[in-house]
């Protein structure tokens, strides 16, 4: 039961809408394409489920090819990013939908739509409508309906993207076990959190300007990047990208700061290199080797985190600190880069190495 | 560059269907396929229908007719007179020998009353006598002429009878079928018809149209205002002149001027006096009543080569007569009722039968309506024959001419009321024996007393004040007034007639295009009608000259008669 | 049957119908204006551009287009206003809303051509009750019909009542069914009624707006009724539109080669003027940074 | 303060609305020279009003009987506007969410080829059609002026329902064939529920239009099917009946209103607020 694709390609005019897509999923597993936007991650989902047609390439499912198949004979299910419900129906209603083509009794369907709306925690609402409800619980609705009827392919399109941060983390947990019950889908997740791609992803997928650009299990392909776009898509916020340059044993950031050759670098011919520094492995501060002066440009608070955005003489640097802090624009501040933190890419962006854990 | 191309794609079905057309106008010649036109000497044989079975007769000879009791009966029928049947060949006596059960024509008719309400009423009683259907189509009076067109210039023929204005019939003539001659002659119907309008209803020689109508345009005036002391003071004192009924348009304009906003005693109450009542609505009839403005100015008993076009074809519409007669049209916008400029026959008709003007000069219309019961001005009003003038141009000698005895009259023989059977009818016969019928002695004599029919003298013996007055119960000064004004039409020497050519429609069109540009002063009489005679020329040549003229010279004869 | 079955099902039906039902007319108009055809003879013979020749120096044809400058456009654009005004009461909620929705509605019930002889029975200056009606207060009449200026007035009077209820209700619809969050977004932002109307509703309506605006300049292109009755294109030929003018044409004159050729000329005209009236409209309402 | 203006420019506009109305109603209830002599509007006080007008058109009098062209106008109006609404309402569901055309000619060409229809005034296509319908042998039939009285109204609906289905979020109907609707059904059983108001005012547009269409049932017909507007202008003689025809504009409106007063309730507020955020 799985999901081919060859090549696949979408071209409109001169605009590569996808390009080179070759790919194969398996049902069971939680695929996540991460990407930013418009990197092609709706569009792959929108080519499968058929909404889209694609002008190179080949689709298969099961060996069949799939693009003979309309959208409605696909069994596809989709949740968008924004919570599509049908208005004029009630929660039971819109969940019954999608189970009135299944072929079960009446009462069947309605028992099955009862089971996913509990599932879903939605039982006290089942009478309302969709305009009577949180953004949450819309969500959950449009998730009851497209697992309801344990299609062969289940794509999540950014879910929980304009949903608040509480209701995000929270069901994000609940994926884990909703997607359990539909092992024989191909479960395809978009989205743009890292956070979430560890979560609940078994296989991660970069895509950048219409490509796939690197696959892999989220953990390895977060610790190896291999190159910096990947670097900046999987890492929320962005990593700081400086300029970096091995020579004669030492390792210097922007030609100024410089340090011994930390372990993970050493043996690698002298030149200029780029360094990537995750924010999280910044700190505010003057110590040890390398320190920077900065002005924070935008500091904002999300979570128990303060996210600080600053120019330095080196470049665009982001740094996120523990707890809840106040800067404001124009600020000047220290900040400590770890040397021993660096990704290390050549200058046209491919990964030499990474730190490791 | 996108926005062309958007342009030129929403403009691309047009070349399309432009290809598509050339390539399909080979052998298409959709309407004219099975129109009719010409020999009316074959169509004769055809579509005359089954014709009536003989049965027993129904009704008495020269038994009294009763209109209340006949099946369709409006109000102003139910205060019909009863009359005799007559002895024509189409009484009701006759009719009733006729059995039609199981047939039908259809008549294309404007609405009731005019016209409408005779209808419906004889085709009602037609059906009694005979079991035949008259199925009637009412449309408004603007839409009578399209409606026939159009089906004639399809070719279509959805009716059997049509009604009209006798004045169409240089567009219609070759559509209809030509009425047999012994309803015009003998025990016919038709018989007693005056012989002016036996030929007007002549086309190309042949009878085309079933009279059942004779118009003309006369003078109606207030002689409550004419005869009141206050007003002929007062007009003596403004002009140095007695107030007496205009002899010429001159007299009449200076009447109407210097008399226009003057009370009256006898004035209906809230209703102010104008000079006149005129139809000067451009597109409703107007250029019927200017022709009456320029009649005595423009035709001259001197000249036989006509007075719509010299012998060259040359149009005379703007010649010093007309222009003369259009000045005075325009002048005359100075004293009519308020709106009067924008007034259609229907409101001429309302206004002056209200009491709204002194004077008026159109069809016999308003004057039913000022000799109806209700009629505020009942007894007021007489009838003169339309004013002349003290000059008249000569198209010959390029100069005006002195008139004998001081005034040139030149009566206008205006359309009326006719009705026709079209060639594409299948039923001809019966719709001639419902046409006569219709037509019969007793039918004719009620319709007259009934103003509002539409139906006006048009027979020798209708010509004779008792009929209306003990017919009617109309005053008998006004109704003598009114017949001697008739009779001296039907004398007169220098008449005007319509243009009866084809085309006569966009012809008049243009016409009261340039007269309505003068009355609204947008443009002087002279340029105005110089417009006009250009736009003739223009109209003459895309319908055919020859054509015109062929038919014209029918027009010059009646003229010159 | 894939999706390519569905596209067409939607769309062919409607407009194989629409187009069955128009080609013959169509096609049969342009090969009458290479014709003759006249009162006086009928038949498809051919003449060339001969009428299109006369067509492109007819000067009352091009006045009478003129005039469209006026009558289309300045009674749309009254009847855009005002609908829209009255549909933003309604739909802002007014009391007895329902009442006053279904009154608005009534002129466009209305038959134009039998509503406009009621407009003269109000208007004819004699018997009519504007004048009785500025008699009874003691003002001085007006010369509804015979001068220029109140004549454009009676019939701007009688095609905007008539028409704006079509606006009034075509823009109801679009106001009914515009996104609510926008809205609530200026309501928390604490925007003024007056801000959120040019910043909000209006940029919104704007498809709508658009949409309304074309169909009433093609409707109201094709002014008639209150013409034919009120003025009969009087005084003069001031009020002479091409509706007006190609009637006579074709249906009182039977000019049918000449009246066709009008028509298409007209259809051309009007295709290119509304399509650049489009554009300029899309221009003026798109999307700007305030 | 605009509060004020707006209650106040709702009375003025309403009575601007009623004014011509009621004088249609009192001048229907007098006789011919209480219209001819002057502007009266009060009955009793200022006339002796009478029932004459009315008598007339409806069969009474014997003068005319509107009641059968009003059955007439029903048939042909009903039958008309479902087609326009129905085939109408399909097209511009396309036009909204598909791409058609070919080569530069696209949807909104398409579009404006619906609409264009209306641009020209009938009275150019009053012989093409009467040809057309002869052709057919469909003149004077009803279903001869469904026909033709469909090209017009079906535009108008077009035009409307394109806006209006676009302003439904594509992905409902999406949703709906994901779930296994194919688009017919997704159209039936997603949109169409959620375009009442859309119908409704497609429907009250195309019924109105239909209704008081005057000019193609003028020409295109002669005694069988005649329309109630062919019908009340056919009463407007060598002299205009003014009573009469003030009494028919009034009686040819009431069975629109009582239509629009039925589907006018679908007019809702806030059409789509809980399909999409």
């Amino acid at each position: 039961m799985s999901l081919e694709l060859k090549d696949l390609g979408i071209t409109d005019g001169t605009d590569m809408i996808l390009e080179g897509i070759t790919y194969t999923f398996e049902p069971g597993r939680v695929y996540v394409l991460m990407g930013r936007t418009l990197s092609g991650k709706t569009s792959l989902m929108r080519t499968i489920a058929g909404l889209l047609d694609f002008t190179d390439g080949d689709m298969y499912f099961n060996g069949e090819d799939f693009d003979v198949l309309p959208t409605w004979k696909r069994s596809t299910s989709m949740v968008y990013q924004q919570f599509i419900n049908y208005p004029n129906r009630t929660v039971l209603g819109n969940v019954l939908f999608p189970l009135l083509r299944s072929g079960l009794s009446k009462a069947e369907a309605k028992a099955k739509a009862l089971e996913m709306i509990d599932k879903v925690g939605l039982s006290s609402f089942a009478d309302r409508k969709p305009g009577q409800l949180s953004g949450g619980q819309q969500q959950r609705v449009a998730i009851a309906r497209a697992l309801i009827r344990n299609s062969n392919i289940l794509l999540l399109d950014e879910p929980l993207m304009n949903l608040d941060y509480k209701l995000r983390e929270q069901l994000r947990e609940d994926f884990r076990e909703l997607f359990t019950t539909s092992k024989d889908s191909v479960t395809i997740y978009a989205t743009t959190e890292p956070a979430e791609a560890l979560l609940v992803g078994d296989e991660l997928l970069v895509m950048h300007e219409g490509r796939i650009i690197q696959s892999g299990v989220p953990a390895e392909v977060f610790e190896n990047p291999n190159s910096v776009t990947v670097a900046q898509i999987v890492n929320e916020p962005p990593m700081s990208v400086l300029t970096a340059e091995i020579s004669n044993g030492t390792f210097s950031i922007g030609h100024r700061m410089k340090s011994q050759i930390p372990a993970h670098l050493v043996g690698l011919p002298d030149g200029d290199y780029q360094a990537g520094f995750r924010a999280s492995e910044l700190t505010i501060g003057s110590e040890g080797d390398m320190k920077e002066e900065g002005e924070v440009d935008v500091a904002e608070v999300a979570g128990s985190e303060t996210l600080i955005y600053l120019n330095t003489p080196t470049g665009y640097t982001i740094v996120q600190e523990e707890g809840i802090h106040q800067y404001i624009s124009g600020d000047k501040l220290g900040i400590t880069i770890p040397p021993e933190r660096a990704f290390l890419f050549d200058l046209s962006g491919n990964l030499v190495v990474a730190p490791g854990n | 560059m996108r926005d062309r191309k958007r342009l030129l794609t929403r403009l691309a079905p047009i070349p399309l269907v432009v290809v598509l057309a050339a390539c399909s106008s080979g052998g298409s010649d959709q309407g004219a396929e099975d129109s009719a036109g010409g020999g009316s000497d074959t169509a004769a044989a055809e579509g005359m229908g089954p014709g009536p079975a003989v049965k027993e007769a129904t009704f008495d000879q020269n038994g009294l007719v009763d209109y209340t009791q006949q099946p369709y009966t409006p109000e102003a029928y139910a205060a019909a007179a009863k009359v005799n049947d007559g002895d024509d060949d189409c009484s009701y006596y006759e009719t009733s020998k006729k059995d039609y059960s199981g047939q039908s024509i259809t008549v294309l008719a404007p609405p009731p009353p005019n016209m409408g309400e005779p209808m419906a009423q004889h085709g009602a009683m037609f059906k009694e006598l005979t079991g035949g259907d008259v199925i009637i189509e009412n449309v408004s009076v603007g839409e009578l002429y399209s409606k026939a067109q159009t089906a004639f210039q399809t070719g279509v023929s959805p009716y059997d009878v049509t009604v009209n204005f006798s004045t169409w019939i240089g567009d219609f003539g070759d559509f209809y079928y030509a009425i047999p001659e012994e309803y015009t002659s003998g025990t016919g119907s038709l018989a007693t018809m005056l012989p002016l309008y036996k030929e007007i209803y002549k086309w190309d020689g042949e009878t085309k149209l079933f009279g059942i109508d004779g118009d003309r345009h006369f003078m109606k005036y207030r002689t409550d205002v004419l005869n009141d002391p206050a007003a002929q003071a007062y007009f003596k004192e403004q002009t140095g002149q007695d107030l007496k009924v205009p002899e010429t348009w001159t007299e009449y304009n200076l009447i109407a001027s210097t008399l226009n906003g003057f009370e009256v005693a006898s004035q209906p109450a809230g209703v102010p006096l104008a000079g006149s009542v005129e139809i000067m609505k451009r597109d409703d009839l107007m250029w019927s009543a200017f022709i009456n403005r320029v009649a005595p100015y423009a035709k001259n008993p001197n000249v036989t080569t006509g007075f719509w076009f010299d012998e060259n074809m040359t149009p005379q519409v703007n010649n010093p007569g007309f222009v003369r007669g259009l000045t005075e049209f325009v002048e005359a916008t100075n004293y009519v009722p308020q709106g009067g400029q924008n007034f259609g026959l229907s409101d001429e008709i309302s206004a002056f039968g209200s009491g709204q003007g002194i004077f008026s000069y159109t069809w016999d219309d308003a004057w039913s309506q000022a000799n109806q019961d209700d009629s505020p001005i009942r007894g007021n009003v007489e009838a003169a024959p339309n004013p002349g003038a003290e000059e008249v141009w000569n198209s010959e000698t390029q100069q005006w001419d002195t008139p004998e005895g001081g005034v040139n009259r030149a009566p206008y023989i205006a359309w009326g009321w006719s009705s026709a059977i079209p060639q594409g009818s299948e039923n001809k016969q019966m719709a001639l024996d419902f046409l006569c019928f219709f037509a019969n002695e007793a039918n004719y004599q009620v319709d007259l007393t009934i103003g509002r029919t539409g139906v006006n003298p048009v027979r020798e013996e209708s010509f004779v004040p008792e009929f209306w007055v003990e017919g009617l119960g109309w005053l008998p000064g006004p109704t003598q007034t009114w017949i001697d004004t008739l009779q001296e039409y039907n004398t007169a020497s220098n008449r005007v007639f319509d243009l009866r050519v084809p085309g006569n429609g966009p012809l008049m069109a243009a016409l009261a295009d340039g007269v309505a540009l003068a009355l609204a002063g947008q443009k002087d009489p002279q340029a105005a009608l110089d417009e006009v005679a250009q736009k003739w020329e223009q109209i003459v040549q895309d319908i055919g000259e020859d054509q015109i003229k062929e038919a014209y010279q029918a027009v010059i004869d009646l003229e010159n008669s | 049957m894939g999706i390519n079955f569905y596209k067409r099902l939607f769309l062919l039906p409607g407009l194989l119908l629409l187009i069955a039902i128009i080609i013959f007319p169509l096609l049969f108009s342009i090969r009458v204006s290479f014709s003759s055809w006249n009162v006086s003879r009928s038949g498809l013979d051919f003449v060339g551009g001969a009428n299109w020749a006369r067509m492109w120096s007819d000067a009352d044809f091009w006045g009478a287009m003129l005039r469209l400058l006026n009558f289309g456009v300045v009674t749309t654009s009254i009847q855009y206003i005002l609908g829209f005004m009255l549909a933003h009461y309604v739909w802002q909620g007014i009391k007895s809303g329902r009442l006053f929705r279904l009154i608005w509605l009534v002129p466009l019930m209305t038959t134009p051509s039998i509503m406009a002889i009621v407009w003269r029975s109000i208007f004819r200056e004699d018997i009519g009750a504007a004048n009785g009606l500025l008699k009874s207060v003691g003002l001085s009449t007006i010369g509804w019909s015979t001068e220029i200026v109140p004549a454009m007035f009676t019939i701007y009077v009688a095609e905007i009542w008539q028409w704006t209820p079509f606006m009034f209700l075509f823009l109801l619809a679009g106001l009914l069914i515009l996104p609510k969050e926008p809205f609530l977004a200026a309501e928390i932002d604490g925007s003024s009624p007056t801000r959120t109307f040019w910043r909000i509703t209006l940029p919104l309506m704007a498809p709508i707006s658009i949409g309304a605006i074309l169909i009433r300049l093609i409707e109201s292109s094709k002014i008639f009724d209150s013409i034919f009755v009120l003025t009969s294109a009087g005084p003069g030929n001031a009020t002479e539109t091409p509706t007006y003018f190609l009637w006579k044409r074709s249906l009182t004159e039977f000019q049918i080669a000449y009246g066709a050729t009008l028509a298409l000329t007209y259809l051309i005209v009007m295709i290119i003027v509304l399509t650049i009236v489009a554009k300029v409209l899309t221009y003026i309402s798109r999307p700007r940074g305030w | 303060m605009s509060r004020i203006f707006k209650y106040a420019f709702v009375i003025f506009w309403t009575l601007f609305v009623l004014a011509p109305l009621s004088w249609a109603l009192v001048t229907s209830f007098k006789t011919p020279a209480a219209v001819n002599q002057g502007a009266t509007f009060i009955p009793w006080v200022q006339f002796d009003p009478t029932l004459d007008g009315w008598k007339d058109i409806l069969g009474i009098s014997g003068y005319a009987n509107l009641i059968p062209n009003m059955i007439n106008s029903m048939i042909i109006t009903f039958f008309a506007s479902l087609i326009s609404v129905t085939l109408g309402g399909l097209a511009a569901y396309g036009l909204s969410r598909f791409r058609y055309g070919w080569k530069y000619y696209g949807n909104s060409d398409i579009i404006f080829f619906f609409i264009a229809q209306r641009i020209l005034p009938p009275v150019v296509l009053a012989i093409p059609f009467f040809l057309l319908l002869k052709n057919l042998r469909l003149l004077d039939t009803h279903l001869g002026l469904i026909l033709v009285l469909t090209s017009g109204l079906m535009p108008i609906v077009v035009w409307l329902m394109v806006d209006f289905f676009n302003q439904i979020p594509r992905e409902i109907d999406e949703m709906a064939m994901l779930e296994g609707c194919n688009p017919l059904q997704a159209f039936r059983r997603a949109i169409l529920p959620l375009s009442k108001p859309g119908i409704a005012i497609s429907a009250i547009f195309a019924v109105i239009f239909g209704w008081n269409d005057l000019f193609f049932a003028l020409v295109l017909t002669f005694t069988e099917v005649k329309t109630l507007p062919a019908a009340v202008v056919a009463l407007n003689g060598t002299v205009t009946p003014f009573w009469t025809l003030a009494a028919s504009a009034i009686f040819s409106i009431l069975p629109l209103i009582g239509f629009v007063f039925v589907v006018e309730r679908y007019l809702a507020k806030g059409g789509f607020s809980g399909a999409v955020r």
